[in-house]
C-alpha cells in the first residue's frame, strides 16, 4: 500500500542533504584539522572567535570547523565535542555553555588523546588544558571601575541579565567589588531578567527605571540587552546628556554598538577580545598536539601549554576611541 | 429477561423519561419506537450502563441490578450496537471484537490466533461470510454493521439492543441483518430493535413498545396493531396525509445532465429535471447516488459531466459554483458537512448567502440576516423560535429545518437533497415534505435521495433508480410505473 | 438547555452579539486586566501609573500584539503558525541586509513583504490545497526560516548606517498631543497596534470574506458545500497571517535599527497564549482580536508587574506557562459552569 | 471459513519500513565513501548517544501521538528530571536509588497531571502540554538559579558514561524499552486500546474503553520516559541543567512523523519510531562529518520534516487513486456481466 513511501521520504530528504553538502563541504584532505564548538553558534562574538582561530591554522596549513548549538543548550556542545573527538580532530577548543555540563566530554576528549582547552567560557573542573579568554571576573573590575569614574558614590545601578550563568555571575561580581573600593557610596539597587532575548530587554529594562527611577547606569552582564537597555533609557526620555541621563553600559562589540558608543548613546562598552580568543586557542592546540622532544610536565603525551588561564584582556571603549574603528568590520568566515 | 420499573431520567432541570415500565421477554424481538426525543435513546442508555438513572428499577434476568458502566452491563449480558458504528478502521475484525476482552496467552500478550479463531466461530453461528483477520476499513459499511451485531452477540449476550441497525443499510443487508435477528431469536436471546422504519417492525418485531415525550404509551403485539395506529400513538394524532400529493402539473426542464463520471464510482450518468417535479433517486447504499450528486457539484472530483441549466450548457468548477448558480446540495452527514454546529441558527441560515446581508460597501448587517432568519424560522416552524440558539442544541428535525432555510435562502434553481429526513421525527418529516412540494410547485427543480422506500415513492414524481454507479431505470410515477418491486428489481443484481 | 444555551452569548462565536455586549470571557480579562492594574498601582503608585510606564507598556506589546492577531487568524481557520517568529526574523534580515546594501526603502519593505508573505504562500498551499496538518507544515517552516536568516547573517546584527532616518525613525516616533500643561507623546507603534486591533476586529465582524473564516474553521467540509471557497480562503488566512508579521518586522526593524535573525524566539508561544486566553480555539471557528488584545495587554501588564514588585527574576519565564494554564483551566470550569 | 493466522498486518509497512532502512544505509555508506571515519566504532557510538535521550523520549511521543494527541513538555520533564535527581543527590543526600524513584515518580506525576487537565479541561493536548513546557522551564530555571547541579558519584555516573558489554548504558536502555513497548504495542491489549482511541474517541468509549484513564497512564509514561532520560543525561553529562534537552520535543515529534505515524492519531509503531531516531541521527551525523557550515543544518532539517509529510501526503493520495482503479474495475467487470 505505503510500500516505498518511506523510501521516498529518505531519499528526497538525503538528497536535499546532499545538495547543501555539494555546495558548502570540502572534501577530506590530509590536512590537520581542528574544530571550535561554541554555544549561540552564530553570533557576532563567536564569529570572531573563530575567525581568529581560522586565522591561525590557516598560518600553518591546517583546517578548521565550526560546532554547537544556535541556542543556550550546553548538552548539545556536549555532543559535538564528542562527535570531533570521534570523527579524530587534532584539537578541540570549547566555550563552555555550563561548566559542569561538559566535564565528561571534555575528559573523554582527552582520554582519547584529542587535546581540549576552554575558550571564553571555562570549564574548570574539567581536565581541559587550559582556559584562553576574558577573565571574567577581571573584566567585571575593569567595567566596575569605569563607572566608579564616570560617577563616583552618586552612581546608582540596575543590572540586566540571564540569571544564573557563571560568567555573567564573575562579571558581577567583578564589578561589585570594583565599586565597593573606588566608590563606596554607589549602590546596585536591582537586577532585570532579559531572558537573553533583544526584543525582550527593552519592556523590561524600561520597567525597571520606571520601578527604580533612581538608576542612572544599566549594567548589561552580556552582549543581548545593550540595544533593548539604551532603547529603554528612550523610553523614559532620559537617554540625552543631563543630570538625568541613564549611562548604558554595554557588553559587546556588534557593529550597531559601537556605532552606538561613537555616537555618545552609549556610556561605554566592554570590549572582549573574541578574535585572539581565537587566535590563542589555536596557537595552544597546535602546541599541544605536536609534542616536542621534551614531554609535558603537566599533560603526559601532548605537547607544552601553559598550565595557567590565558587572560586576553578586555578594553573599555568609550566615544572616540581608536580601536572602535578597527572592529567596525566583521570578520569574513 | 428484562423488567424496566418506572424508569425516570432527567437532564437538569428537563425530564426526558419519565416513569417509563417495559419488559422483554426471551426469545422475542422487542421494538421500541417514538418520535426523536421520546426518550429511546436514554432508555438504552441507561439499560446498557452509559447513564444512570433517577429513579425506579431494572431486574435483569432475575436480578435487580445497577450498572454505573457499559462494562458492568456487557459483563451481565446486556450488548448494545449503537447507531453510530463504533469500530476502528485501522484494526482487524478480530481485534474490535475483542476489545477489552482480548484473549491472552500465557505471556499476557494478545492471542491473535484464538481470537481469529473465536471470532470465526462467531461468524459461523450466526451464518455471515467475513474474514476475521480483514482491515474493518476494508468492509462496507453493512458489513461493518454486521460485524457489530457479532461483537454484540460474542459476550454471550443475553440481551441485544440494536440501536436504528439498518438507518445506512441497503435493503438486501437489511434482509441479512433480519436473517441474523431471527437466528438469535430462535437460540433464545431478548432483542430491543429501535428503529423509525415502520415496516422493518412489522416484518422483525413481536412486540412494539411506543414511547412520546418520555412517557410510555403503549406495549402492543405487532400482529394486533396497524401502521397508522402505531403513527397515531406516536405523535398523539392522525397524520391526514403521510405524503403531499404529487405534481400538479410538470414543466419544462429546468436543468439537465450528461456523462457525468467520476472515476471509480459513478459512470455515465444523464438525466433531467422538470419544474413542479421531485425527482427521486432510488438505489442501494453505494450505488453511487451520493457520489453523482457530489459530482456534479465537484465537491468531488468528477471525470467527466455536462451541465444546462434553464437551456445554457454551464461550467460547475467547484461547489461556489454551483451555489452561485442556484445549484444547492444539501449533504446527507447533517452534522459533519451540513451545518456549523456551534454557530447559531441564523448564521447557519446565512452561510451560503453572507453577501445577501451585505450593502454596496461590503459591510455586513446582522439585523438584516435576523430579521430574515425569523421569516424562516415562522415558515419551517423551527423550535425553540429563536435565531441566536445554537444548532448543536437543537433536535435533528429542526437542524434539518435549518438546513433546508439554508437553502432557501439562496433562492436555488436546483436544490438537490441528500436522505432529507434521515434521523427526523415525524412531525418534522411530513412538515420536509411539504416544503419540498411546494418548492417544486414553485418551479425549482428538486432531487431528492432517499433510501427509505416508501419516503421516496411517496414524494417522487419520477424515480431514477441507481446501480453500480450508473443509472439502471427511470420510473414515471403518473404512468404507474412506480412499486417498491420495480424499484428492488433495478436496484439488485439477479 | 436550550433556552439557557441561546441566553449565553459566546462572542467568540460569530453570534452576531458581538457587539450588544462583552462575552463573558472578555468581560473577565477585562476585570482580570483591570485587577492587575489596580493592584500595581496601589502597590507601586509612584511608578506603575505614570504615562511613560503605561506608554511603553503598550506600545511593546505592540510587536506581541501583532502576532498575536496573525495566531489568532490562523486560529480562526483551524490552522496554527508557528513559524510566525521565525518568518518574523527573516523578513526583517531581508529588509535590514537590503538596506545595508543602500536599496532605497520602498524596495527593501517590499521585499521584506514579499519573503513573508511567500512563506505564508508556503504554509497555507501546504494547508489548504494539498491538505498537510498546519502543526507539522509551519514547524517545519519555523525550521526553514530561521535557519536562512542565521545563514544570511551569519547571526550578526544587521545595521543599515546609510538607509533614510525617517525609516530609522518612525519605530520610535511619538505624536505629541497636548494635554493642557504639555504633551503626551502617543508613540505610533502604539496608534498602528491599536488601530489594526479596530480595523480587524471590524472586518471580522462585518466584512463578509473575513466572517466566512469561522465558517471554515468551524467545519471544512459544511463551509465548502455552503459554497464558501475553503481552499482560498485558507491560504488567505496564512497570508494575512504573514502581513502582520511583516507590520511587526518592519516596526521592530525600524525601532531597533537593526536587522536580526534571532527576534521572535519564542513569540509563537506568547501569540497562542495570548491568542486562547482571549478566546480562540484550537479546534478552529472562534477568536476574538479584541480577546487576542487582552491577552497580551495580561502577559505584558503582568511582565511589566514582575520588574516593578522586584519579582525574583528567575521565575519571571513561568509566568506566560502559568498563565495559559489559569486560563484555560478557568475556561474549562466556565464551560462545565455553563453545561449544567 | 479458512482461519488464516493473523497477518503480520502490518506487511506493507514492513516493506516501507525497508526503504527507510536502506536509505538511512545508503547515507551512512555514502558519507563514509566521501568523508570517512563515519563508520567507525567511535563515531556510531557518538552517532547514537546523539539521539539517543530524543530517542527514548520519542518512544513515549509515540504512544501520545497514536492516541491523537500530543506531548511537548517532554524537554522540560527531561531538564526537571535531571534537575531533580541531581538536587536530590547532591543536595539533600540521598542515596542513588532513592533519588532516581523519588525523580521518577514526580516525572511521572507531571505526567499524569498533563493527561488529567487534558481529560478535564478537554482542551487540545498540545494547549496543556505548552502549558507544562513554559512553567516548568521556568521552574527549572528558578530552582537552580541558573546554575548546573552536579556532583555525582561515580556509580550513578555509570548510568550515563558506563558500558554494558561495550555498549552504552542510554543505548542499551533505549533498545531494551523499544523492545519492550514495541512488543506492548503491537500485542498487549492496554496499548492496543490506543490504536481504538486514535481511531475514533467516540467509538472508543462505547467499546468500553476508558479513554480517560488510558490517556493519563499514556501521558504518565510519556513524561516518565522524558523523566529516564532525563536521569542518564544527568550521569551522561555529569551535571544538571535547566538548558538541557531544548527543543527536544521537536527532534521527538519528528522521529515519530518520518517513522509513519499519522499526527492525527490511529496509526505508528515503535519500530517506525526508532527507525525515524536512527535516520535523524544518521543525518545529524553526516553534518558533523561532512563539516558543511552548520548554520544550514536548521533549513535542511526543517526541510526534510516538510518533505516528509509532503511525500507521505502524496502517497496517500496515490493509494486513494489506487483504491479508485481498484473500483473502478470491479465497476466495469460487473457491468460487463450484467450485459451478457
Amino acid at each position: 500500500m505505503q510500500s516505498s513511501r518511506r523510501g521516498f521520504v529518505a531519499l528526497a530528504a538525503s538528497s536535499a542533504l546532499a545538495s547543501v553538502v555539494s555546495t558548502t563541504a570540502r572534501a577530506a584532505d590530509p590536512k590537520e584539522h581542528y574544530g571550535m564548538v561554541v554555544f549561540l553558534k552564530g553570533s557576532e562574538f563567536f564569529n570572531w572567535a573563530y575567525a581568529g582561530f581560522q586565522d591561525a591554522a590557516a598560518t600553518v596549513g591546517a583546517t578548521t570547523e565550526l560546532q554547537g548549538p544556535a541556542d543556550w543548550d550546553a548538552s548539545a556542545e556536549a555532543r559535538a565535542v564528542d562527535q570531533l573527538v570521534a570523527k579524530g580532530v587534532k584539537g578541540i577548543a570549547v566555550t563552555a555553555g555550563d561548566a559542569d555540563t561538559l566535564i565528561a566530554s571534555i575528559n573523554a576528549g582527552l582520554k582519547a588523546k584529542v587535546p581540549v582547552l576552554c575558550f571564553d567560557s571555562d570549564s574548570p573542573k574539567s581536565n581541559r588544558l587550559l582556559f584562553v579568554g576574558t577573565n571574567n571576573y577581571n573584566a567585571g573590575v575593569a567595567a566596575g571601575t569605569a563607572v566608579a569614574k564616570l560617577l563616583g558614590d552618586k552612581a546608582r545601578i540596575g543590572i540586566s541579565r540571564i540569571p544564573g550563568l557563571d560568567s555573567i555571575n564573575h562579571r558581577v561580581a567583578g564589578f561589585t567589588d570594583a565599586l565597593k573600593k573606588l566608590a563606596p557610596g554607589a549602590q546596585i539597587i536591582t537586577e532585570v531578567n532579559d531572558e537573553g532575548d533583544l526584543q525582550k530587554a527593552e519592556p523590561v529594562n524600561t520597567a525597571m527605571l520606571q520601578a527604580h527611577p533612581e538608576i542612572n547606569v544599566i549594567f548589561c552582564g552580556h552582549g543581548n540587552p545593550a540595544t533593548g537597555a539604551l532603547a529603554a533609557t528612550r523610553n523614559v526620555g532620559r537617554d540625552k546628556e543631563g543630570p538625568t541621563k541613564v549611562y548604558v553600559v554595554a557588553w559587546a562589540i556588534d557593529v550597531p554598538i559601537l556605532q552606538g558608543v561613537e555616537k555618545g548613546d552609549y556610556g561605554m562598552t566592554v570590549a572582549q577580545n573574541p578574535y585572539m580568543m581565537g587566535v590563542q586557542s589555536f596557537l595552544e592546540l597546535w602546541s599541544a598536539s605536536h609534542p616536542t622532544q621534551f614531554d609535558s610536565m603537566t599533560n603526559p603525551g601532548f605537547g607544552h601549554v601553559p598550565t595557567a588561564d590565558l587572560d586576553t584582556g578586555v578594553k573599555m571603549l568609550v566615544k572616540g576611541d581608536p580601536a572602535i574603528k578597527a572592529l567596525m568590520t566583521p570578520p569574513k568566515l | 429477561m428484562l423488567q424496566v420499573t418506572a424508569v425516570s431520567k432527567s437532564f437538569f432541570s428537563n425530564k426526558v423519561l419519565d416513569a417509563v415500565t417495559f419488559d422483554v421477554r426471551a426469545g422475542e424481538v422487542h421494538a421500541l419506537v417514538g418520535e426523536n426525543g421520546a426518550g429511546k435513546s436514554t432508555l438504552i442508555n441507561i439499560i446498557g450502563g452509559i447513564l444512570q438513572r433517577d429513579s425506579g428499577t431494572i431486574v435483569f434476568d432475575g436480578k435487580e441490578v445497577d450498572f454505573g458502566h457499559p462494562l458492568q452491563a456487557m459483563g451481565a449480558g446486556i450488548s448494545v450496537v449503537h447507531q453510530e458504528l463504533s469500530l476502528v478502521p485501522n484494526a482487524t475484525v478480530a481485534e474490535n471484537m475483542f476489545l477489552r476482552r482480548e484473549k491472552r496467552t500465557a505471556l499476557g500478550l494478545n492471542d491473535w490466533r484464538a481470537m481469529t479463531r473465536a471470532a470465526a466461530d462467531v461468524f459461523e453461528r450466526v451464518g455471515i461470510d467475513i474474514d476475521p483477520n480483514a482491515l474493518v476499513g476494508s468492509l462496507s459499511v453493512g458489513m461493518q454493521q454486521l460485524v457489530e451485531v457479532a461483537k454484540a452477540i460474542s459476550i454471550d449476550a443475553k440481551l441485544l439492543i440494536l440501536d436504528e441497525p439498518t438507518s445506512s443499510l441497503s435493503e438486501k443487508e437489511i434482509d441479512e441483518l433480519f436473517k441474523v435477528i431471527n437466528d438469535l431469536r430462535r437460540q433464545g436471546l431478548a432483542i430491543i430493535f429501535v428503529s423509525h422504519k415502520l415496516s422493518e417492525l412489522f416484518k422483525i418485531a413481536d412486540r412494539v413498545t411506543v414511547l412520546r415525550d418520555g412517557h410510555l404509551v403503549a406495549t402492543a403485539e405487532t400482529s394486533a396493531i396497524k401502521s397508522e395506529d402505531l403513527i397515531r400513538m406516536m405523535v398523539g394524532r392522525q397524520l391526514g396525509t403521510l405524503y403531499p400529493p404529487h405534481a400538479s402539473a410538470i414543466g419544462d426542464v429546468v436543468f439537465s445532465c450528461k456523462e457525468l463520471s467520476r472515476f471509480g464510482a459513478v459512470s455515465d450518468v444523464a438525466f433531467d429535471v422538470r419544474r413542479g417535479e421531485i425527482l427521486g433517486l432510488a438505489g442501494l447504499v453505494g450505488a453511487g447516488r451520493t457520489e453523482a450528486m457530489r459530482a456534479l457539484i465537484n465537491a468531488d472530483e468528477r471525470s467527466s459531466g455536462r451541465f444546462w441549466l434553464e437551456g445554457d450548457e454551464i461550467q460547475i468548477h467547484d461547489p461556489s459554483e454551483a451555489l452561485a448558480r442556484g445549484i444547492v446540495y444539501l449533504s446527507e452527514d447533517r452534522k459533519g458537512s451540513g451545518l456549523f454546529l456551534s454557530y447559531s441558527v441564523a448564521e447557519n441560515i446565512g452561510a451560503s448567502t453572507l453577501d445577501h446581508y451585505a450593502d454596496r460597501f461590503g459591510v455586513f448587517h446582522f439585523s438584516a440576516l435576523r430579521k430574515r432568519s425569523r421569516e424562516f424560522i415562522a415558515k419551517m416552524d423551527i423550535r425553540p423560535p429563536d435565531e441566536t440558539a445554537r444548532v448543536m442544541n437543537l433536535s435533528g428535525g429542526n437542524q434539518q429545518k435549518v438546513l433546508i432555510s439554508k437553502a432557501l435562502d439562496v433562492n436555488p434553481k436546483l436544490l438537490i437533497f441528500d436522505e432529507p429526513t434521515r434521523g427526523v421525527d415525524v412531525g418534522a418529516k411530513s412538515l420536509i415534505h411539504a416544503r419540498l412540494r411546494e418548492l417544486a410547485e414553485s418551479g425549482v427543480g428538486v432531487v431528492v435521495i432517499s433510501s427509505e422506500m416508501p419516503e421516496v415513492i411517496g414524494l417522487s414524481d419520477r424515480i431514477l433508480v441507481f446501480r453500480n454507479g450508473g443509472v439502471s431505470a427511470e420510473l414515471m410515477n403518473r404512468k404507474g410505473e412506480v412499486s417498491q418491486e420495480a424499484i428492488i428489481n433495478n436496484a439488485v443484481y439477479h | 438547555m436550550m433556552t439557557h444555551a441561546a441566553n449565553s452569548p459566546d462572542a467568540t462565536k460569530p453570534t452576531g452579539r458581538r457587539f450588544a455586549a462583552l462575552s463573558s470571557r472578555q468581560f473577565l480579562l477585562v476585570l482580570i486586566n483591570v485587577a492587575i492594574f489596580l493592584v500595581l498601582t496601589i502597590l507601586r503608585p509612584d511608578a506603575f501609573p505614570s504615562w511613560t510606564n503605561l506608554k511603553a507598556v503598550l506600545s511593546l506589546m505592540s510587536y506581541d500584539l501583532l502576532i498575536a492577531i496573525a495566531m489568532t487568524i490562523v486560529l480562526i481557520v483551524r490552522g496554527i503558525d508557528l513559524s510566525v517568529g521565525s518568518v518574523l526574523a527573516l523578513a526583517s534580515v531581508t529588509m535590514a541586509l537590503l538596506l545595508r546594501a543602500d536599496a532605497s526603502v520602498p524596495v527593501a519593505l517590499l521585499a521584506g513583504l514579499g519573503v513573508a508573505l511567500l512563506c505564508g504562500l508556503t504554509n497555507g498551499l501546504l494547508v489548504g490545497v494539498v491538505g498537510i496538518l498546519p502543526f507539522l507544515v509551519t514547524l517545519g517552516m519555523m525550521s526553514v526560516a530561521r535557519g536562512i536568516a542565521t545563514v544570511l547573517t551569519t547571526g550578526q546584527y544587521i545595521s543599515f548606517p546609510n538607509a533614510p532616518a525617517w525609516f530609522t525613525l518612525f519605530g520610535r516616533y511619538e505624536l505629541q498631543i497636548p494635554n493642557g500643561s504639555g504633551f503626551y507623546g502617543v508613540p505610533v507603534t502604539l496608534i498602528i497596534g491599536l488601530t489594526l486591533v479596530v480595523v480587524t476586529s471590524l472586518l471580522f465582524s462585518r466584512w463578509t470574506a473575513l466572517r466566512s473564516f469561522f465558517f471554515v474553521g468551524e467545519s471544512t467540509e459544511a463551509a465548502r458545500l455552503s459554497g464558501i471557497k475553503v481552499t482560498r480562503l485558507t491560504v488567505a488566512a496564512y497570508l494575512l497571517a504573514a502581513l502582520f508579521v511583516w507590520f511587526t518586522a518592519v516596526l521592530l526593524t525600524s525601532a531597533n535599527k537593526i536587522g536580526y535573525a534571532n527576534y521572535g524566539i519564542g513569540a509563537e508561544m506568547r501569540a497562542l497564549a495570548a491568542a486562547v486566553v482571549g478566546g480562540a480555539s484550537l479546534a478552529g471557528g472562534a477568536g476574538n482580536i479584541f480577546g487576542t488584545f487582552l491577552g497580551v495587554l495580561m502577559l505584558a501588564l503582568i511582565g511589566n508587574g514582575f520588574v516593578m514588585l522586584n519579582g525574583n527574576p528567575n521565575w519571571q519565564q513561568a509566568s506566560v506557562g502559568i498563565v495559559l494554564l489559569v486560563a484555560v483551566g478557568v475556561d474549562a470550569l466556565r464551560t462545565y459552569r455553563d453545561r449544567r | 471459513m479458512k482461519v488464516l493466522p493473523r497477518q503480520l498486518f502490518q506487511n506493507v509497512i514492513v516493506v516501507q519500513y525497508v526503504g527507510l532502512v536502506v536509505v538511512t544505509l545508503l547515507t551512512l555508506f555514502g558519507f563514509q565513501a566521501t568523508f570517512g571515519n563515519v563508520l567507525t566504532g567511535a563515531n556510531l557510538e557518538v552517532l547514537a548517544m546523539n539521539m539517543v535521550f530524543e530517542g527514548i523520549m520519542a518512544l513515549g511521543m509515540t504512544f501520545v501521538i497514536i492516541t491523537g494527541g500530543i506531548d511537548i513538555s517532554v524537554a522540560s520533564v527531561f531538564a526537571f528530571a535531571e534537575i531533580l535527581v541531581a538536587k536530590l543527590m547532591v543536595q539533600a543526600g540521598l542515596d542513588m536509588v532513592t533519588a532516581i524513584v523519588i525523580t521518577l515518580v514526580a516525572t511521572a506525576a507531571i505526567g499524569a497531571l498533563n493527561g488529567l487537565l487534558i481529560v478535564l479541561f478537554r482542551v487540545h493536548p498540545m494547549i496543556i502540554t505548552m502549558g507544562t513546557l513554559l512553567t516548568l522551564r521556568g521552574i527549572n530555571l528558578a530552582i537552580t538559579d541558573g546554575h548546573s547541579v552536579s556532583g555525582f558519584s561515580d556509580v550513578f555516573l555509570f548510568l550515563g558514561q558506563g558500558k554494558i558489554l561495550g555498549v552504552n548504558v542510554p543505548i542499551v536502555f533505549f533498545g531494551i524499552a523499544a523492545i519492550i513497548l514495541g512488543i506492548l504495542l503491537g500485542h498487549h491489549r492496554f496499548f492496543r486500546q490506543l490504536y481504538f482511541i486514535g481511531g475514533g474517541e467516540r467509538a472508543a468509549r462505547l467499546s468500553g474503553v476508558d479513554v480517560n484513564r488510558v490517556k493519563i497512564i499514556i501521558y504518565t509514561l510519556s513524561a516518565t520516559l522524558a523523566g529516564c532520560a532525563g536521569v542518564m543525561a544527568a550521569a551522561k553529562y555529569g551535571a544538571a541543567h535547566w538548558a538541557h534537552g531544548n527543543l527536544a520535543e521537536l527532534k521527538a515529534i519528528a522521529a515519530v512523523a518520518i517513522g509513519g505515524a499519522n499526527i492525527n492519531g490511529g496509526s505508528g509503531t515503535i519500530g517506525g519510531t526508532v527507525l525515524g531516531v536512527i535516520f535523524l541521527a544518521v543525518v545529524h551525523n553526516a553534518f558533523v562529518t561532512s563539516a558543511v557550515n552548520t548554520f544550514w543544518y536548521d533549513v535542511v532539517s526543517g526541510m526534510m520534516l516538510l518533505i516528509a509529510v509532503l511525500l507521505s501526503r502524496f502517497i496517500s493520495l496515490r493509494n486513494a487513486r489506487a483504491l479508485l482503479v481498484l473500483k473502478q474495475g470491479k465497476m466495469d467487470q460487473l457491468s460487463e456481466t450484467y450485459k451478457s
